[in-house]
């Protein structure tokens, strides 16, 4: 079986590696037959454990496809870079190599690339810095990428090496000042909106830093893609779980309709 | 034993190739999950709960993981009746038996959204949501006061020829008076169990974890409930009993089947596996060749008790 | 936040050191697990269910385990009260409250247990267990009729000035009406939940996997239900409420705590580690410590409900 | 912490290995540190999983302790033999070095040791050969011990090679033939009763295969010491779940006045 590209699979994903890269993140190398490829900013439904039916824990998790290679090949790798929170990411620690690991996607909708000749600012925090490798990698072939980075302690950021390797220009800030400047990453923003005012702007990470990053954004007149991190049960559209609500009322679902919304039509007094 | 077993059934007037039925609100309006499913290839789908106008549901947080289950509030967020006729019934595919369940916050808005459904002949049947703990105004009394339930039925029958199943509350002291109750006003078969109504806290913000504070438990935890008033609601009445509450294996539905069940519904199970239904329909079918079983309807209230 | 949090509670005139008990039936007569704990640290223990005369209970199979929870059917075997107070009692070390759950197939033997254990004074009060969803006679129509309930409170509060606690069964419609029928009838605390009536079924033989057909859940999968049924009961009585269902660690606990409950008691853990209740303890003090909370009494009804 | 012979521990119990001996049982080898030996018949409760608190399954599972190298030293081994029968064994079976379980243990009364000069027959069947070694290694110290053990195949023997080692007579049924006798290992004792009048007869395995066993012996005025394998929950006398009717009337706990049974005082016809 070999889906088109972005079609989604329900696939046993077996594990080809799964390493610990900091204090509390790991990153996980899945072997995954006939993966099509995805967008940025699309997620997987992982359910961890070897143990099936599931159980312990119930629900599958949400995490951002970080970058797949060999897409299209016969037998494409899916990588995920995930930090170990609660029940379910410690039990997806767990996982050896061999072990065999449920995965349904691509899901959801992508970033919308910055148009042709068109910069990008990428503000990534915490899990979220793992949406923004993919976009980062191909919003450079469009144009100039300014990539802002931001978590606890220098240790946290996943996935930094990759980025360096990526040809962009990286800012950091931790809260510990271990790397770059001290404090949140959306201090970084006011600077980099201003070196770049044409650039299209994206955010990934907990809501309070999207909800601030959108309202410093939003002050310099410019809109920002945000990818919503709700917790879901089922990743395609039917438990209703994942609702966001809208500024104009009513909601829509992050799993279906985003995770990436503007972040301008998210009522975000309102985010659980 | 080499013609495959003969899974077909007859829940109260609707024939399904399988007794495999996705569970109200878990299945979406069916379309969702095509990529995955072959949809002819279960018994069928109930709707997620439709009302008169569309709904907004609560705001979040909405589900929460519990041990073996999971929490909800969604407050019954749906299309409404009009957008599921003229948007999402046309987009599945035929052959496929659809239940529309239907929900109201009075019975003038049940019967209401009965009489609309019941103009489509693409709706097989009607599933009352009598039981939905965590809508304030409605639900929750329809499903656990006898009398109030009885006139629900009652209108509902008026309003429909269709068969109509009614989905009992698991919150009440006596399901089997419930089931008997759904008998006597003319319903064609029950539906239980929906969710247990549960709470839970988060201890570091001292906050309920949903928003709406009270939710629906649903899931393998519950499964065991699910089986008893199965069991219980089978013996007290005479139509049939759609079992639901934590399926997630052929082996699970059978233990339904043989509690009395007709046919099954699966719920949570689909979220883990968007194909959960049609590996309940393989397993069932998987253990009738293992025992020797020639169609699936030999099992229905098969169990055995021990004498004494 | 140098000095160590207060955990003291007053539980209907039981002054505990803590608010965490052994529950009924899941610590035999408290002896049993001297060689892993260290009674004197937790708040106390409940007996199993003492009756007038020893009962054997039932056959086996009497266990079965569930995603997240256990079956049990046993049938409330136990050495009958006169053995209880010659020769379990006075083999707990002093200074444990000891509180005497006890159970009747009538209220004249409710009564007849409550008069002999109160005349005992290293009875620190007494737990009607008007809740056991598996002895046919008895339990599930005291537990689950207001009207029983009440006339069960009322004899056995006669027969007693021990500080009276009242088990409730989940398996009602309105938990909060059975609360307040106990309150009314002078109980001084009551203690929910005791098992949801549950069944499982073997696919293999087809019979249930319990003996007695039905059984009760208990363990975490029912936390969600307990913590819900806690939540209203403490709303709607002023007596003190004691929580039970799937505790496990000292948040588990907090959470209790946070709904209403003024103690707790520890059921199904125990057999996953007959530390458990110790264990829950520490977690109590430790999570008071981290919230900076000086007595685990400020958390008693702590739960932060949206405004609206 | 270390304990007096025989006095339970609740102890972190780190493997050492786990390794799979046939098709279907696995030798897992455990570092209990206290742990103060055992009597042969004395089991243990084993919670599987690495996740604290444990879930999936839920509850401890009962296993006879194997054997024990250096009880009394400060990091003793206890050896457990065991067969994956469903949710919890299969657990335990994924169980790596390294990883810690509870234990809860020696619990129970194990078998009474025959006289000084007194012979014994010991009848395993199944996993019940497991609950067997020490006591072979035990009565033979003190007269001469015929083993009658049973399985569906050769493969299925646990333990062989470890009886075989033993200065003992060793005769084996399997019900596909392929090893010993053809049949069930029930078909052995007579006999082996003819041969050994005076011994002790010890059972232990699957429920009809012991009251067979029982029947026999019993038929040649031979009394029957029996070790149930019950289902469970606690392992030490608080759940009443593990009840086994008695002639008399009434019940007898498994977990804490048994495992090992004066056969003929068992009910037989309601045992579950
Ligand atoms: C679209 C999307 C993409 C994500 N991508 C990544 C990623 O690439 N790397 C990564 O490390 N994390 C990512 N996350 C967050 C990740 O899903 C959560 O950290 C994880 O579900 C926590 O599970 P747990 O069992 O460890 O924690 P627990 O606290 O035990 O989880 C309990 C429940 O809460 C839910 N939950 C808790 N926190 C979150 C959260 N932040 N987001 C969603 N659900 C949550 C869980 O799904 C579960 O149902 C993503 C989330 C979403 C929605
Ligand atoms: C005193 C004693 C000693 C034992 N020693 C050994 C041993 O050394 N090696 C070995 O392989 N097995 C032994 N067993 C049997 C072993 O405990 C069961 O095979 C095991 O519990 C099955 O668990 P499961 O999760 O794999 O199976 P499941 O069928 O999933 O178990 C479900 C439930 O049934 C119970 N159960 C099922 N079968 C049995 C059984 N035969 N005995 C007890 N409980 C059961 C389980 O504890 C559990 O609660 C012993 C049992 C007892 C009582
Ligand atoms: C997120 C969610 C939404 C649900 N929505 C509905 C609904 O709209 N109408 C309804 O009758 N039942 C609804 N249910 C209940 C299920 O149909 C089912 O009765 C229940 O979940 C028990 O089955 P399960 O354990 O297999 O999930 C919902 C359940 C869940 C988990
Ligand atoms: C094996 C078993 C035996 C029990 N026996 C009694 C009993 O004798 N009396 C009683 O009031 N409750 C009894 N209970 C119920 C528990 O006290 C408790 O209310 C219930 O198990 C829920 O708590 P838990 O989830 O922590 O176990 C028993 C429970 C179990 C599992
Ligand atoms: S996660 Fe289920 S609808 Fe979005
Ligand atoms: S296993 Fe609990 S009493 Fe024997």
């Amino acid at each position: 079986m070999r889906a088109e590209p972005g079609e989604p699979l329900r696939a046993r994903a077996r594990v080809l590696e799964n390493r610990r890269e900091g204090p509390s993140h790991l990153r996980l190398r899945l072997a995954v037959p006939g993966f099509g490829g995805f967008s940025p900013g699309q997620f997987a439904m992982l359910s961890p454990g070897p143990l099936t039916p599931s159980r312990d824990p119930l629900l599958p998790r949400p995490m951002a496809i970080y970058r797949c290679e060999g897409e299209g090949a016969p037998d494409p790798v899916v990588e995920i870079l995930y930090k170990v929170h609660g029940r379910g990411t410690a039990a997806l620690a767990a996982a050896r190599e061999g072990e065999v690991l449920g995965l349904v996607g691509p899901l959801g909708r992508g970033f919308p690339l910055p148009a042709e000749g068109e910069g990008a600012i990428l503000v990534g925090g915490g899990t979220g810095i793992a949406s923004l490798l993919e976009l980062a990698r191909r919003a450079a072939a469009r144009g100039p990428v300014e990539v802002l980075l931001g978590a606890r302690a220098e240790s946290e950021l996943m996935g930094l090496g990759d980025f360096e390797a990526l040809d962009l220009a990286l800012h950091v800030a931790t809260e510990d000042g271990s790397r770059g400047r001290r404090g949140r990453v959306t201090a970084l923003l006011p600077d980099a909106l201003a070196r770049a005012p044409g650039a299209a702007v994206y955010a990934c990470g907990p809501t309070p830093m999207m909800r601030v990053a959108a309202e410093r954004a939003a002050a310099a007149g410019r809109p920002v893609r945000a990818s919503l991190e709700n917790p879901m049960a089922c990743g395609f559209g039917v438990c209703l779980g994942c609702a966001a609500p809208l500024r104009g009322g009513g909601f829509a679902l992050v799993c279906r309709d985003g995770p990436v919304f503007d972040a301008a039509a998210v009522d975000w007094d309102r985010m659980a | 034993m080499s013609s495959p077993p003969d899974l077909a059934v007859d829940l109260g007037g609707i024939a399904l190739r399988n007794p495999v039925l996705t569970a109200s609100g878990t299945f979406g309006y069916g379309t969702e999950l095509a990529p995955w499913i072959d949809l002819r290839r279960i018994g069928g789908i109930v709707s997620k709960s439709l009302t008169l106008r569309p709904r907004h549901g609560n705001l979040p947080r909405r589900i929460a993981e519990t041990p073996a289950g999971m929490l909800n509030a969604i407050g019954l967020e749906n299309v409404g009746v009009d957008a599921f006729l003229e948007e999402k019934l046309p987009a599945l595919p035929d052959g496929v038996p659809v239940i529309a369940s239907l929900f109201g916050t009075e019975i003038g808005e049940y019967r209401a959204v009965a009489e609309r459904l019941s103009e489509c002949d693409r709706v097989a049947g009607l599933e009352i949501n009598a039981s939905c703990p965590h809508v304030k105004a409605g639900g929750i009394e329809f499903g656990q006061d006898p009398g109030h339930l009885a006139r629900l039925v009652r209108e509902v029958r008026r309003a429909t020829r269709l068969p109509l199943l009614v989905k009992l509350s698991p919150n009440v002291t006596d399901i089997a008076r419930m089931a008997q109750v759904c008998e006597g006003e003319g319903a064609d078969a029950i539906a239980l169990i929906n969710t247990l109504q549960a709470l839970d806290v988060d201890v570091e913000t001292r906050r309920p974890v949903l928003r709406n504070v009270l939710g629906g438990l649903s899931g393998p935890a519950i499964r065991p409930v699910a089986l008893r008033m199965v069991f219980q609601a089978a013996r007290a009445v005479s139509i049939p009993v759609c079992g639901i509450g934590g399926i997630e294996t052929g082996e699970d539905a059978v233990k339904f089947l043989l509690c009395g069940a007709t046919a099954v519904q699966v719920g949570t199970a689909n979220y883990l596996d968007p194909a959960a239904a049609l590996r309940v329909v393989e397993g069932i079918a998987e253990y009738c060749r293992r025992a020797g079983v020639a169609s699936v309807r030999e099992l229905v209230g098969g169990i055995e008790l021990p004498a004494g």
